[in-house]
């Protein structure tokens, strides 16, 4: 965060949103607003100057404004983000999926200093790792020794109590859809799930089908969860969904290496390749 | 076939099995009159690579108490590489099965070549063994037939 | 709370009655008329020109359709192919068994418009909800005037009902029938245009004629501009909507269009009425 | 009338004999690896020692479900040969939803509308309704994202409940350790209005707890206040190209969550599962967010984007069905505005509309942003 | 809906005897879409598919199943019979109830229980079937051979005298390969560059056929019948076009480096061609060794070429082809055995040779002018030692397989030694002796009676006394220590892939094995195919083999070459994978996955939001495709699906199996 404060940061903020929209390339800059209450933000579009001086940011601007960018795959315009450590990754995810065209995106990075939203409390990477134009100064990156401790011991327990553990909370999920909608590796044109006629899934929300569900979605973004927390933070039924992804992450990291996604780097989702020394346990 | 909790239970065991192999493997073991149990039901595919991890689910989901996926020996893939992608899936597969309480033992995958007919049939008869040992899979199976009864609730 | 049972059909309206498939016809590449039967013979129900029927197809889907024809002892529905749940209709033969639940959907306003001329317009599968109303005035022909029948499809072999349209209905008493085809084919020596232009090229008179168009969104979107042109008032055009539906009772919600509801106000609207709903058709 | 409210729980029991009561019952999941347990408020059938909070914020999940479930069966068939199909009608049992809030009766008066009412009566819902008596509370301390009062309900009555339940007016107040909020004191009595025959009912059952006497509580206001014009329908019934639709939607990111958490929501998707020959069709909740809702079977999708379904959301809510039934769809229960991922909120926007010119040629969120919050 | 008819097959008593075939049939009337059902004794025969066919026409049967033995056995046949039908032959669905039911159960009971099940599914599936059909490619028809050598030569010579064009690739200046280095050929001693060279000449001459030596494989895309290969073509400093070949800047060049067609036993000059027979005759340059292309200096040959075709500015070029198949024969080298074995004195010692470098040496037109003499001395030698499987058979050295030609190149050799020096003396030491060709047994037989001592054993070490070389070994079958003291050592090393077939093998999508050795699309009925159509493979590529071998599997190959290009068209399997493009974000997933190259991102006018955009979606190319399915499973949406085994139809028959 260097050295400036929430009011610098929120100041600096609106300036390069408006310098951003003053350039005439950036059709509207996402970022968060006040609401009624003083404890929550908004996602939040501005478009002109008078919008611009309604961002702020405050320890409660806690929604990804990244998945925003795919509302509009191919814009007439640059579109702007607000986007912090997490929201660069979640960027640097679609755009290694090929979802995004960099040149389409104008980012202004804010290095993060957490917010009250408690998969922070893990963040490896508060900086932005992407951006056209910086706000703060890096600070150092931290590595969370707990990443895995909460999966680590749940896989202690039998069998039984896991199955039960899962069984109550897929009892309460709804269907609604959110964790999927808000997660920045579910960027399908169509999700699965949608597509009744083929039968993947039924539409009633009933225990097995959200099983299924949850199951399929954790082997469809395992391979590329950057971590933000977002679908579990949305979650209207409090589900611990982070628990299910970590455990494909933690596997993945013990089986295949070191593995982290949303970094610049060249790596491929897990499941998109192969080594030869792979472990074999089918033999 | 509704009849699943009586003492004369029988597992239903789906095996995805590679064309090339697997299945090959299987129909040698009929050629070679070996005997195994009824309960393993193959599906032939392509490849193991064709294998959607959707596809166990949706087996446990319907009432499976075990699936097995077998595919041709790594390096030996028919299609060069495919198993390769087999082998990460569903090592990834059982690890989770098992974090959310089924049994490693239920979703189990091998490899078998076309001339190891002796390995699917051992591999078939100690699957089978082994969920017959675990009885039904109430886990993740939908009680279809237990609410169709009595309308709704 | 005691309820007042006041369900227009007397039964759950949601379960459908087992009818048959008695007869299949092709009518071009892609539309299939069903001839449906209850399963002892009879008319699921008698239907006004304009409603639809609910046809379920046991353990793949069900879709809603408008009545094209009745009889004594039958409905027909005309299919046309467009997705999954239409392709597995189109593999239906005789005899096939399957789920009918309906009359839904007002229905064309047959007292207000007798006594008057009408022109009836239809494009592609659009003509099937016209025809069971066509059927209607040609069974009661004395109750109205002259009638006029625009009908335009993509070629020749596009044409739905070929034997009403080529043939038994401009053999009707004060009746004119005019086809046109989108293209020029080889077995076509018809009149040849898209149905908005060859409306303006006839150029009807607005007084005292009723309009019944029906047919894909932007033929009726400009053949509605062209009727305007010719002087007709909004109110004397009727036209018929479509939108995804699922219980065909106004309950689920979907078919919405503003606080209308297709299934259940609709679909038949004039296009005075659709002025009065939000622009999402 | 009043009931002890160390009689409640004897109070439920004697109900439970003669029908299944759904109840705000506090369910504990435990986690066996971290110390947080997670403690849900929902409506679920009363057994012994089920921790019953009456008190307190209303519950996440209305319990529309008791009357309108999640999936719910509608008939049985075979295809092939000898083809059926069997009516699924549910059970004729008694149910009694105890406790619920003003706001949720008023969603229930707007079911009843859509399913009872305009030519069709949905069986299923009939069968359901019929069988049941239902017990209103009044609500003590609104949350912070209530605003019913504004949509023209009283927090404190509900008429069309069988029974109304408030707290009697020289109740006393603590502060609920666990949930922070106001709850009567152990000593404190509830006051019971039958309003129906069914109520009446269903009182006849407590007599032997009863006592005469007591005036009810009905000093409850909502904690939030909201500025709605006064013919809000009609505003926006002219206000459907408005330029405001393009900015309050943009935020969605187009999940069911204020559908599924909505008392008044009530869309359901119809489809099938089959067995062999055999199969079912049932009806399930749909959401009107969802971009399958109104695709049809070309493709083609009359509302392409979050903007249009939106839309068509707040409108259904504020608009359409006053034309239609006469009523506002949204009671101002809160709990979208609570639930929303992206934080939006319904209130805002009905302020927000309130507000705009109707023929505005552009909308900026920065001149009716100030003065609200 | 669908009609579909189910038909069990008895197949004699093999299924009947524990099936119930009738109550199989019963039960198949109860499932759903089943219109008809019933079983006969043998549904393959003339009247079992006639009545299939009948009940097609009366039933109005759009599907069918058959319940009989497995689908490898008789599935192209029933699609054959559908063929004349209305039905798409790929209505079809098999279920196997004689391989995988009644062949190994007992329990008539259970076995005709799980008969149903398997018919459940396969009636579960058919209902979702979709008519396929064949699509067809055109086919280019012009080879391309990769490698120059015996394998290539001939492999391009039988296709050309078919009519169609080739092209050789060779990466040497010269083709001719490993055989034009041989001196005699086993076991008729044939002399090798007389029959080989021949070829190389009619292979240059022959109209239809197009030399490009200097060149290797770039880059390759394409499937078959349409392979679009671009070629690189080293520099060579020399105008071909311009140059006669007179070799007068050959003996002007100052440079002289050491001659890779003589394995290193004498000098060539950094202008040259390689060897005297050498097609096309005519030098290059090495860049290299070069002083003018090194320094800038010299430039000798400039000057005395007499109609000026030296150019130093020569560079790369890269030329673009299509082809319509590729036959891989890039051949062989031998193992570096000195790293291998350093108790050979891992090449210290020059009187250890290798039995290539032997070849040189016994060859008239070689460094000694075919007088064998010792390298370190130019004398004759009087002890040899040959040493078989220096590198095979030796897995924890060298490699485990068996180099196939050295048991009979050494008896070769030996017999070779033996002829041409008096009173010499040949030790071989062998670990067996392997000769399974026509007149090899006899030839190895002749060679013993010759004189030549086989000593069954490994040589242990090899060092050197003097002038002479001490040769320790074990005699295996006397188990005792034998001591040899040689003149000259002869190693019959292992063969190994050329370098560079790893990469190659990338480029074409085609599969190695362990080793390397490029892997056949099966070792019994494929021999001369790869797993990718279209390319084909000849010679020691595909492993360790003598010339015979070679020869006759290129022209195997080269047939299958001739068969593809008698036909304008080819048929494409339809059950190949394809995109719909509406659903698929374009994340190119599948891309990578696909072992055949088979997938690309292309350009797609689609919509999003409702508005007309231009998307990168995932395209399959058919004839590339191979149907594995691979895609599938990757693909979240779950918008990329094989013909034939889509999602739908696998959940169908999982939905089917559990019930």
């Amino acid at each position: 965060m260097g050295n400036l404060t929430k009011e610098q940061i929120q100041d600096r903020i609106r300036e390069e949103a408006k310098k951003a929209l003053a350039t005439g390339e950036v059709s509207c800059v996402v970022g968060w607003t006040k609401t009624r209450f003083p404890d929550k933000t908004k996602p939040f579009f501005a478009y002109t100057d008078a919008e611009c001086d309604l961002l702020v940011w405050n320890e409660y601007c806690i929604n990804s404004t990244a998945k925003y960018a795919l509302d509009d795959r191919y814009p007439e315009q640059k579109i702007g983000l607000i986007t912090r450590g997490c929201d660069s990754r979640a960027l640097n995810r679609m755009l290694k999926d090929n979802q995004l065209k960099r040149e389409n995106l104008y980012i202004i990075g804010v290095v993060c200093d957490g917010k009250e939203n408690p998969v922070c409390d893990g963040c490896q990477h508060k900086n932005p790792l992407t951006y056209d134009v910086l706000i703060g100064e890096p600070v150092e990156e931290t590595i969370n020794e707990k990443r895995f401790t909460e999966v680590e011991a749940f896989e202690k327990l039998s069998a039984d109590e896991k199955y039960e553990y899962w069984a109550k909370q897929y009892d309460k999920c709804i269907h609604c859809y959110a964790c999927r909608n808000a997660c920045p590796a579910c960027n399908c044109v169509e999700c699965y799930a949608d597509q009744y006629r083929v039968g993947w899934q039924g539409k009633a929300a009933d225990r097995e089908q959200n099983q299924v569900y949850g199951l399929t979605r954790v082997f469809h973004v395992g391979d590329r969860c950057i971590e933000c927390g977002e679908c579990e933070r949305v979650c209207p039924m409090h589900l611990p969904i982070m628990r299910q992804t970590k455990k494909m992450l933690k596997d993945i990291n013990d089986l295949f290496g070191n593995y982290e996604c949303g970094l610049p780097d060249d790596s491929k989702p897990v499941l998109g390749e192969y080594k030869l020394e792979d472990p074999d346990e089918f033999m | 076939m509704s009849v699943k909790k009586d003492s004369s239970w029988e597992p239903v065991i789906l095996a995805f099995c590679c064309n090339w192999c697997t299945y090959t493997g299987a129909d040698t073991a009929g050629l070679n009159r070996m005997k195994y149990p009824e309960n393993v039901r193959v599906i032939r595919v392509p490849c193991s690579s064709r294998v959607n991890p959707q596809f166990i689910l949706r087996a446990f989901q319907k009432g499976a108490d075990g699936v097995l996926v077998c595919g041709c020996h790594p390096g030996d893939c028919h299609y060069a590489t495919g198993n390769y992608y087999t082998r990460r899936r569903f090592m990834l597969m059982q690890r989770l099965l098992e974090y959310n309480g089924i049994d490693p033992k239920r979703f189990q995958a091998k490899w078998i070549s076309g001339s190891e007919a002796a390995k699917f049939r051992d591999t078939v008869i100690k699957v089978s063994a082994e969920i017959k040992a675990l009885g039904p899979n109430t886990k993740f199976a939908e009680g279809y037939y237990a609410q169709n009864e009595g309308g709704n609730e | 709370m005691a309820i007042d049972h006041e369900c227009s059909c007397n039964k759950n309206p949601l379960v459908p009655s087992l009818c048959q498939v008695i007869d299949v016809k092709q009518e071009t590449g892609d539309v299939q008329t069903y001839t449906i039967q209850t399963m002892d013979g009879k008319k699921p129900f008698s239907p006004l020109p304009g409603q639809l029927a609910m046809v379920s197809l046991l353990g793949v889907g069900e879709a809603m359709f408008s009545i094209t024809a009745q009889g004594e002892d039958y409905i027909q529905c005309a299919i046309k192919r467009t997705g999954l749940l239409t392709e597995a209709f189109h593999e239906m033969l005789p005899g096939q068994v399957i789920g009918v639940r309906g009359p839904y959907g007002n229905s064309f306003p047959v007292d207000d418009i007798k006594g008057k001329e009408l022109l009836f317009i239809g494009g592609g599968i659009g003509i099937a909800p016209v025809r069971s109303l066509i059927r209607y005035c040609l069974e009661h022909r004395e109750d109205f005037g002259h009638m006029d029948i625009l009908y335009g499809a993509r070629s020749k072999s596009d044409i739905c009902f070929k034997e009403d349209c080529l043939e038994n209905w401009s053999k009707e008493p004060d009746t004119n029938v005019y086809i046109t085809t989108d293209i020029s084919t080889e077995d076509w020596d018809g009149h040849v245009g898209f149905v908005p232009s060859y409306l303006e090229e006839l150029g009807f008179q607005p007084e005292g004629k009723k309009v019944i168009l029906c047919g894909p969104p932007i033929m009726i979107k400009l053949c509605s501009e062209s009727l305007i042109k010719m002087g007709f008032a909004k109110e004397a055009v009727i036209t018929t909507l479509e939108m995804r539906m699922k219980c065909g009772i106004g309950k689920c919600g979907r078919c919405n269009i503003g606080s209308k509801y297709v299934c259940l106000d609709g679909p038949v609207f004039t296009l005075a009425e659709l002025d009065e709903l939000p622009d999402e058709k | 009338m009043y009931l002890a409210k160390k009689d409640l729980e004897k109070a439920l029991q004697t109900l439970s004999q003669k029908a299944v009561v759904f109840a705000p019952i506090l369910e504990t999941i435990e986690d066996k690896v971290s110390d947080a347990k997670t403690v849900e408020k929902k409506f679920m059938p009363y057994f012994d020692g089920a921790e019953v909070a009456l008190e307190g914020f209303n519950t996440v999940k209305p319990p529309k479900d008791v009357l309108f479930p999640n999936v719910e069966k509608m008939y049985k068939y075979k295809t092939g040969a000898g083809a059926y199909i069997m009516e699924l009608l549910p059970e004729d049992s008694q149910k009694i939803i105890f406790g619920i809030r003003p706001c949720d009766m008023r969603s229930i008066d707007s079911m009843d509308k859509v399913f009872l009412t305009k030519d069709y009566v949905d069986s299923y819902y009939a069968k359901r309704r019929e069988n049941v008596t239902i017990v209103a509370f009044g609500c003590l301390e609104p949350s912070r994202t209530c605003f019913c009062d504004s949509m023209g309900l009283d927090p404190n009555q509900a008429p069309t409940a069988d029974l109304m339940m408030n707290v009697a007016a020289d109740s006393e107040f603590t502060i609920c350790n666990d949930c922070g909020t106001k709850v009567l004191t152990d000593d404190g009595k509830y006051i019971l209005t039958p309003q129906t025959e069914k109520g009446k009912a269903l009182l006849e059952q407590l007599k032997e707890l009863l006592s005469d006497g007591g005036e009810s509580y009905q000093d409850t206001k909502c904690s939030l206040h909201i500025v709605k014009a006064e013919n809000l329908d009609e505003k926006l019934s002219k206000m459907f190209e408005h330029p405001i639709w393009e900015k309050v939607t943009k935020g969605c990111i187009g999940c069911g969550t204020c559908t599924f958490v909505c008392p008044t929501c009530y869309c359901f998707d119809i489809d099938n599962e089959n067995h062999g020959a055999e199969g079912c069709k049932y009806r399930c909740w749909d959401s009107c967010m969802f971009s399958d809702y109104t695709r049809m079977a070309g493709g083609a999708n009359p509302r392409p984007t979050k903007k249009e379904r939106l839309r068509n959301r707040y409108l259904h809510k504020l608009e359409f069905f006053n034309e239609r039934y006469g009523e506002t769809l949204c009671v101002g229960c809160g709990r979208c505005i609570e639930s929303c991922p992206a934080h939006l909120d319904i209130s805002d926007f009905i302020e927000k509309a309130s507000l705009v010119e109707i023929d505005a040629s552009d909308y900026s969120e920065a001149n009716y942003s100030e003065g609200r919050m | 809906m669908a009609r579909i008819g189910v038909f069990i097959c008895h197949c004699g008593t093999n299924i009947a005897s524990v099936v119930d075939v009738e109550k199989v049939a019963k039960a198949a009337m109860q499932m759903p879409d089943v219109v008809f059902a019933t079983d006969y004794k043998y549904m393959c025969s003339e009247p079992g598919q006639a009545m299939i066919k009948e009940a097609i026409i009366e039933q109005k049967l759009d599907r069918i199943v058959i319940a009989s033995c497995s689908p490898r056995m008789h599935e192209l046949t029933f699609r054959k019979m559908l063929k004349g039908t209305t039905i798409n032959p790929y209505m079809l669905e098999i279920a196997n109830i004689r391989e995988q039911c009644a062949w190994v159960h007992t329990d008539r009971e259970k076995a005709t229980a799980k008969a149903i099940g398997l018919v459940q599914m396969a009636v579960a599936k058919v209902a979702k079937n979709k008519p396929l059909s064949a699509g067809t490619i055109p086919i280019t028809k012009k080879a391309l051979v990769i490698g120059g050598g015996i394998a290539g030569i001939q492999a391009a010579l039988d296709i050309a005298d078919c009519g169609y064009d080739v092209t050789i690739v060779e990466k040497e200046p010269s083709i001719g390969g490993h055989m034009v280095m041989l001196d005699k050929t086993f076991p008729t001693m044939d002399c090798s560059a007389c029959i080989s060279t021949p070829k190389m000449v009619e292979a240059n001459a022959h109209p239809n056929i197009t030399l490009k030596t200097s060149c290797e494989v770039e880059k390759v895309s394409g499937y078959v019948g349409n392979f679009e290969v671009t070629i690189k073509e080293k520099a060579k400093y020399v105008n071909h076009d311009l140059c006669t070949g007179c070799g007068l800047c050959q003996t002007k060049c100052p440079t002289k480096v050491t001659s890779e067609f003589d394995q290193g036993m004498s000098k060539r000059s950094a202008i040259y061609i390689p060897f005297a027979q050498a097609v096309p005759s005519k030098p290059v340059i090495d860049a290299n060794a070069c002083l003018k292309l090194k320094d800038g200096k010299c430039g000798i040959c400039e000057k005395v070429c007499p109609i000026g075709a030296i150019n130093y500015q020569d560079e790369e070029r890269f030329t673009t082809e299509q082809f319509g198949a590729i036959i891989v024969a890039i051949g062989y080298e031998l193992v570096n055995w000195e790293e291998m074995y350093p108790e050979y004195g891992g090449g210290k010692y020059e009187d250890v040779i290798t039995g290539l470098q032997f070849e040189r040496l016994v060859n008239a037109s070689g460094p000694t002018e075919g007088h064998i003499l010792r390298p370190s001395n130019g004398k004759e030698p009087k002890d040899v030692v040959i040493i078989k499987c220096v590198g095979s058979r030796d897995p924890k050295k060298g490699k485990s397989y068996c180099s196939r030609a050295c048991c009979m190149a050494s008896a070769k050799h030996a017999h070779q030694i033996l002829d041409k020096i008096p009173n010499s003396r040949v030790y071989v030491f062998y670990m067996d002796v392997r000769t399974p060709g026509k007149g090899y047994e006899e030839f190895y037989d002749n060679t013993r009676k010759d004189g030549a001592q086989y000593i069954r054993g490994r040589v242990s070490k090899i060092y050197k006394e003097g002038s002479k070389l001490i040769v320790k070994g074990e005699d295996s079958l006397l188990a005792k220590p034998v001591t040899v003291e040689a003149d000259l050592v002869i190693l019959a090393t292992a063969m190994e892939p050329a370098s560079g077939a790893y990469e190659l093998a990338g480029k074409l999508g085609i599969a190695v094995d362990g080793d390397n050795w490029i892997t056949e699309a099966h070792p019994k009925l494929r021999p001369v195919e790869t797993q990718t159509n279209g390319i084909y493979l000849c010679g020691t590529c595909q492993g360790p083999k003598d010339i015979p071998d070679t020869v006759a599997q290129a022209s195997a190959a080269a047939v299958k070459v001739a068969a593809l290009f008698s036909h304008d068209e080819m048929e494409t399997s339809p059950m190949v994978s394809s995109v719909d493009p509406d659903k698929c974000s374009g994340c190119g997933f599948c891309v990578d996955l696909c072992p055949y190259k088979a997938i690309s991102l292309v350009e797609y006018a689609g919509r999003d939001n409702g508005r007309k955009v231009t998307k990168t979606v995932a395209k399959v190319n058919e004839g590339l495709c191979q149907g594995c399915g691979c895609c599938n499973a990757i693909c979240r949406t779950g918008c990329i699906d094989l013909k034939g085994f889509t999602n739908e139809q696998i959940l169908k028959e999982v939905d089917a199996l559990c019930l």
